[in-house]
């Protein structure tokens, strides 16, 4: 399985993701540099967090346009994994890849602390190692999270199933307490129709190893790998 | 030559005395022009030369086994181990923050990340000691300071993992804003940034110059006034995206041999990086030219270009015939470079614009030309005295705890330290809550810990013994993670110097400083100086020594939290308690004095204890360490309970005469922590403490959801944990 | 030379917790008259070309493709011939 | 009922990062006849009174007082009777 973690100017995930991939999971990985105009063969795309150029203007603006997007969209288009993490995730809204959008927390303060996610689906290539409605311990750092969709859209992802994590309470109770940054219906993670592109707030990344405080985030990593065996053999 | 060759005003606007000025005529043996008196006010300015306070500084130990970088250079750096160096370094932002909360404190931690990227390092880590006055009326200060700290730290992708708030009123015009940064290094990679090799090329890289923060450094070295506004366009916008970007070319270079040196540029810009690199080589000169300075303004002068302060700049000493290969690597981050000059043999700072020469200095007249000032110190009335024994009992230690846990100085910081990324490079094993914050080492077993402290009340009440109580503070942070403390850096900030009692306070300090970091063999490797924090008209500041200090831990598997871990284990006080109330928070909260003397600190003593608890440590034999500090025994056992959601059932608390039921508590004796061990371990303990002849006391025994001492007080963690996050809303 | 003034503002069903701070905020300082806040972009973008239509064209694309994010954005904008250069 | 449009740059002199990676952002998609672009606020504010004179001291007040930071940045503002409620 091998893994491509891009790097925007201004990623600061990247080395997590690659840390994580190469010592705890230890699968194939590669960077993609922002100007790179292939893939290098990978079998999914991570988009790590950060704040690519900046940020500035809106989260994700100005790295959507970078070249190796255009690969990237290709790539989803032909049912390629493609996985964006707080950062990455703003980037996929941005480019179109994922519906809605993120904007300042309600708070309109950062946060960086850990939150319980409610995962409501399991038949994707990123949650195979979860159990329905399982509650993963997983952190959060960001200052613009709060998931927005017009009505319409929101209920049309609802109605196919499209959120994947929730913010929930420790025993899984998805409680506007729970919500740590105004998220609407405390949306956490989406996929797309496809169910090949995912983003996600939360930083799996930095709970994959117990001397950081949690390892439910391996789980996300593990079930990617596990898919892609998957595929081959079928 | 006369001083009216200048008048008065212009001399006053470049911060220069007219003896400053006899000197410049006498050593350039000629009046200098515009330009070169621009170039030595910034660098004459005590932010730059230090004037002041080098003579004191030099009484701070400096060496030691372990120390690789000693000050002098950008940032210090120690032997961590396995091939590793850890290089760190504080410094103060205070004035910009005054006036520009927001930005000032962003472009204080920007400044702190490129000293250390200039020694070669990583930085991996950062922290902040911020001092303001009471809430609300300081919010405004506090507010755009901690989003100012975590814009910039967020965005730049470096976590950061501690440090410390107080609020007291000698703040409120002047809040103190000081940030430490620590990086990582292969010791064989460590930089230093001297400018070497005649003929090398200096190339500009970063930011476009603008006409950012002119005379920054000599505002940095006045005191705040009315007519601060006309100053203001010394506050500067930082921008972290760019300084990522410098940041990773940087780290790309360390794979080419194409390089020098970096340098940083800070205060007094351009001048004072050219000048640092090429003092730091005997006899080396620069010769730059402006003209090919890259600017984001038309119509700067010379004078503008030498004197600014932008953000985001670098300067980097190029082997000749190496700089497209540098360049190249600053493309592959779209970062404009330019060749701007080269070093020379002559010991001179040559600026050219174009093909005039603009000025010409010796390097030595800009490093060290400046005449060291002779002040005097003289002690003020001592503080108002404390009779302990007219201190009313104690009336209701449950009632007092609560009142303490809810006061602004201890109530927890949690409410700032998650709106700072603290976990990004996943490599934070202790995040910000408990004592010192520890990072691992990637690919070794090393934990790197790293704390800032420094109680003011004390040095006010009394800098000598204050200054020592904050390089004690700061060991036993780092002892309780179950690490080794190596070094310190330290930022002092203090008032009006010209005021004999301020200097005084100076004197006091340092020499505690030095006193407690000599015991402790704790060498000094870099530091920072903020003079002149005190707006005319209102108090001066406490005298704030503040005090930064890494440590390691050879396997962070070892590592300790402060919270309590396991119901039934073993609540133990190490180290024995006096009727230390003077200066507590104890007295402040709840009878309203500031007062009295500091607790009183034997560092053999400390030494002793200190010796247990690594001893223990190592052996495996603690569940969790926790230091006592403000606030005291109690205060600190509520913290244990709360960081570990774990209560803890005590008997009555009898004190043995004279020891004071309040000071007990409350009192706030120093080289003290408190532990929890499994009952097995017990023996192991006792003899361990008696071994060192260290006071052990049984506390209780964790577990449980109540925090009780029979018959003296009883509170539910929860209504406790209320009380201590009320600034977490 | 010409100059365009963007001005986004985030689209009426879109919260805007910026814009109820700031309203709370003035209220704190005495302004209760102030009854609604809304918080948005202001852009102002230096154009080298003379023809005030093409212009016109060019901004109107920069908003679509990045200077607006149409799911949660509003955008407009007028265009003048700069006198003064800064 | 009034609307106050407020506009809040950064001074000329000031860095304004944002705006820098904005140009350049521009440069890339092909807008390379930008030359320069600033990035401020724009903050509407709705007034619960009818005097326009009035309404235009109260709004120079909160601009001084918390819509504007004057060390870094410049405002001015439009005043208009509103006509239509959001
Ligand atoms: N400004 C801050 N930024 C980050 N962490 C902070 C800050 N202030 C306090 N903390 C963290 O909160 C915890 C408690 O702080 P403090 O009471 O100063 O600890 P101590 O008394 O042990 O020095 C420490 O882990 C400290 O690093
Ligand atoms: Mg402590």
């Amino acid at each position: 399985m091998k893994f491509g973690v891009v790097v925007f100017p201004g990623t600061w995930s990247d080395r997590d993701c690659g840390w994580v991939i190469d010592h705890v999971l230890g699968h194939e990985l590669t960077y993609l540099w922002h100007k790179d105009s292939d893939l290098k063969g990978c079998d999914c795309v991570i988009l790590p967090g950060g704040f690519a150029y900046g940020d500035y203007l809106r989260t994700g603006a100005i790295a959507r346009f970078a070249p190796v997007m255009d690969r990237v969209g290709e790539f989803a288009d032909r049912g390629g994994l493609v996985w964006g993490i707080c950062n990455g995730f703003q980037v996929l809204c941005e480019a179109g890849l994922l519906p809605g959008a993120l904007i300042r927390n309600a708070s309109l303060e950062f946060r960086c602390e850990w939150t319980h996610l409610s995962v409501e689906r399991t038949d994707i290539p990123y949650t195979s190692r979860c159990q329905e409605r399982e509650v993963l311990r997983v952190p959060i750092a960001h200052g613009e999270g709060s998931y927005f969709a017009d009505p319409a859209t929101l209920s049309r992802m609802e109605q196919r199933g499209q959120v994947v994590f929730r913010y929930c309470d420790a025993e899984g109770r998805v409680l506007p307490s729970a919500n740590p940054n105004g998220s609407l219906h405390n949306i956490a993670g989406i996929v797309n129709a496809r169910g090949n592109v995912l983003g996600m707030m939360p930083h799996p990344e930095r709970c994959s190893e117990a001397e950081l405080g949690g390892t439910d985030g391996i789980k996300l990593f593990q079930s990617v790998a596990e898919s892609a065996i998957k595929v081959l053999v079928s | 030559m006369s001083i009216k060759s200048v008048d008065e005003r212009r001399l006053r606007e470049v911060a220069l005395t007219p003896d400053e000025y006899r000197v410049i005529v006498e050593q350039l043996k000629r009046a200098p022009n515009e330009v070169e008196l621009g170039m030595l006010g910034v660098l004459w300015s005590e932010h730059c030369s230090y004037k002041s306070s080098k003579a004191l500084l030099r009484r701070l130990p400096s060496t030691g086994p372990g120390v690789l970088q000693g000050p002098g250079e950008n940032a210090g750096a120690v032997d961590i181990g396995e091939g590793w160096a850890a290089v760190f370094k504080i410094e103060s932002h205070n004035h910009p923050s005054a006036i520009e909360p927001y930005q000032g404190a962003a472009t204080g931690v920007g400044g702190i990340i490129r000293d250390v990227i200039a020694m070669g390092a990583r930085p991996v880590a950062l922290l902040d000691s911020l001092r303001f006055g009471p809430l609300p009326d300081s919010s405004h200060h506090f507010d755009g300071v901690v989003a100012g700290i975590g814009g910039y730290g967020n965005c730049i992708g470096i976590p950061t993992v501690g440090g410390e708030v107080y609020f007291e009123d000698c703040y409120a015009n002047n809040p103190l804003v000081n940030a430490m940064c620590v990086g990582l290094v292969r010791k064989d990679q460590l930089m230093r940034a001297r400018a070497e090799g005649t003929g090398n090329s200096l190339l500009l890289v970063g930011a476009d110059t603008g006409r950012d923060g002119i005379h920054g450094a000599s505002f940095a070295s006045l005191e705040l006034d009315e007519n601060s506004s006309e100053r203001r366009p010394a506050v500067q916008v930082g921008n972290p995206f760019l300084e990522k970007c410098l940041l990773e070319a940087c780290m790309d270079l360390a794979h080419t041999d194409a390089v020098v040196a970096i340098q940083d540029l800070g205060a007094a810009g351009l001048t004072s990086a050219v000048a640092e690199c090429a003092g730091r080589v005997q006899g080396a000169g620069s010769r730059i030219d402006v003209a090919l300075v890259p600017r984001r303004e038309r119509g700067m002068t010379s004078y503008d270009v030498m004197l600014s302060e932008s953000q985001e700049r670098m300067l980097v000493v190029v082997r000749r015939g190496r700089e497209r290969e540098v360049e190249s690597i600053f493309e592959a981050w779209d970062l404009t470079s330019a060749v701007i000059g080269e070093v020379t043999d002559d010991g001179h700072l040559t600026v050219l614009d174009g093909d005039d020469e603009v000025a010409r200095v010796p390097v030595r007249l800009l490093t060290e030309g400046a005449p060291m000032r002779r002040l005097v110190g003289f002690a003020p009335e001592p503080p108002y005295g404390l009779e302990v024994e007219e201190l009313p009992p104690l009336a209701d230690p449950g009632a007092t705890l609560l009142q303490l846990m809810a006061s602004p100085n201890l109530s927890s910081k949690r409410g700032v330290f998650r709106r700072y990324d603290h976990m990004v490079g996943d490599s934070t094993v202790i995040p910000p809550g408990g004592d010192a914050a520890m990072l691992r080492v990637k690919g070794t077993r090393l934990g790197l810990a790293v704390t800032t402290d420094c109680n003011a009340r004390y040095c006010h009440l009394d800098p000598h013994l204050g200054a020592q109580l904050a390089v004690a503070e700061a060991a036993r942070n780092i002892i309780a993670t179950g690490a080794r403390p190596l070094a310190v850096t330290d930022c002092l900030n203090f008032a009006n110097p010209d005021r004999p009692e301020v200097y005084w306070e100076l004197e006091e300090a340092v020499a505690g400083l030095a006193y407690a970091c000599r015991t402790l063999e704790l060498p000094v490797v870099s530091g920072n100086v903020s003079l002149y924090n005190d707006s005319s008209g209102d108090s001066p500041i406490y005298p704030t020594p503040v005090v930064g200090m890494v440590g390691v831990i050879d396997d962070y598997a070892r590592r300790l939290g402060a919270g309590l871990r396991a119901e039934g284990d073993f609540v133990l006080l190490i180290g024995s308690s006096h009727n230390d109330l003077g200066g507590s928070e104890y007295l402040k909260v709840v009878h309203g004095h500031v007062a009295g003397r500091p607790p009183s600190l034997d560092l053999t003593r400390e030494k002793a204890v200190n010796r247990v608890i690594t001893s223990a440590a190592q052996s495996g034999y603690l569940h969790s360490a926790h230091d006592c500090a403000e606030g005291g025994m109690l205060v600190a056992l509520a913290e244990c309970c709360l960081l570990g959601g774990i209560g803890v059932r005590c008997p009555a608390l009898r004190p043995e005469p004279p020891l004071r039921l309040d000071a007990a508590f409350f009192g706030e004796s120093p080289s003290r922590y408190i532990v929890s061990v499994a009952s097995r371990a017990m023996p192991e303990m006792q003899s361990l403490a008696r071994r060192h002849n260290v006071e052990l006391s049984l506390l209780g025994l964790a577990g449980g959801d109540l925090i009780e001492f029979e018959g003296q007080m009883k509170l539910s963690l929860a209504e406790l944990r209320d009380a201590w996050e009320v600034m977490v809303t | 030379m010409i100059r365009a003034k963007v001005i986004v503002t985030p689209k009426p069903v879109v919260n805007d917790p910026q814009g109820l701070t700031v309203k709370q905020g003035l209220a704190s300082l005495g302004f209760r008259e102030v009854s609604d806040v809304r918080v948005g972009k202001y852009i102002e973008v230096n154009l080298e070309t003379s023809s005030e239509h093409e212009a016109r064209e060019r901004v109107e694309a920069m908003c679509r493709q990045l200077l607006a994010n149409h799911v949660i954005e509003d955008f407009r904008f007028d265009i003048e011939p700069e006198r003064k250069r800064r």
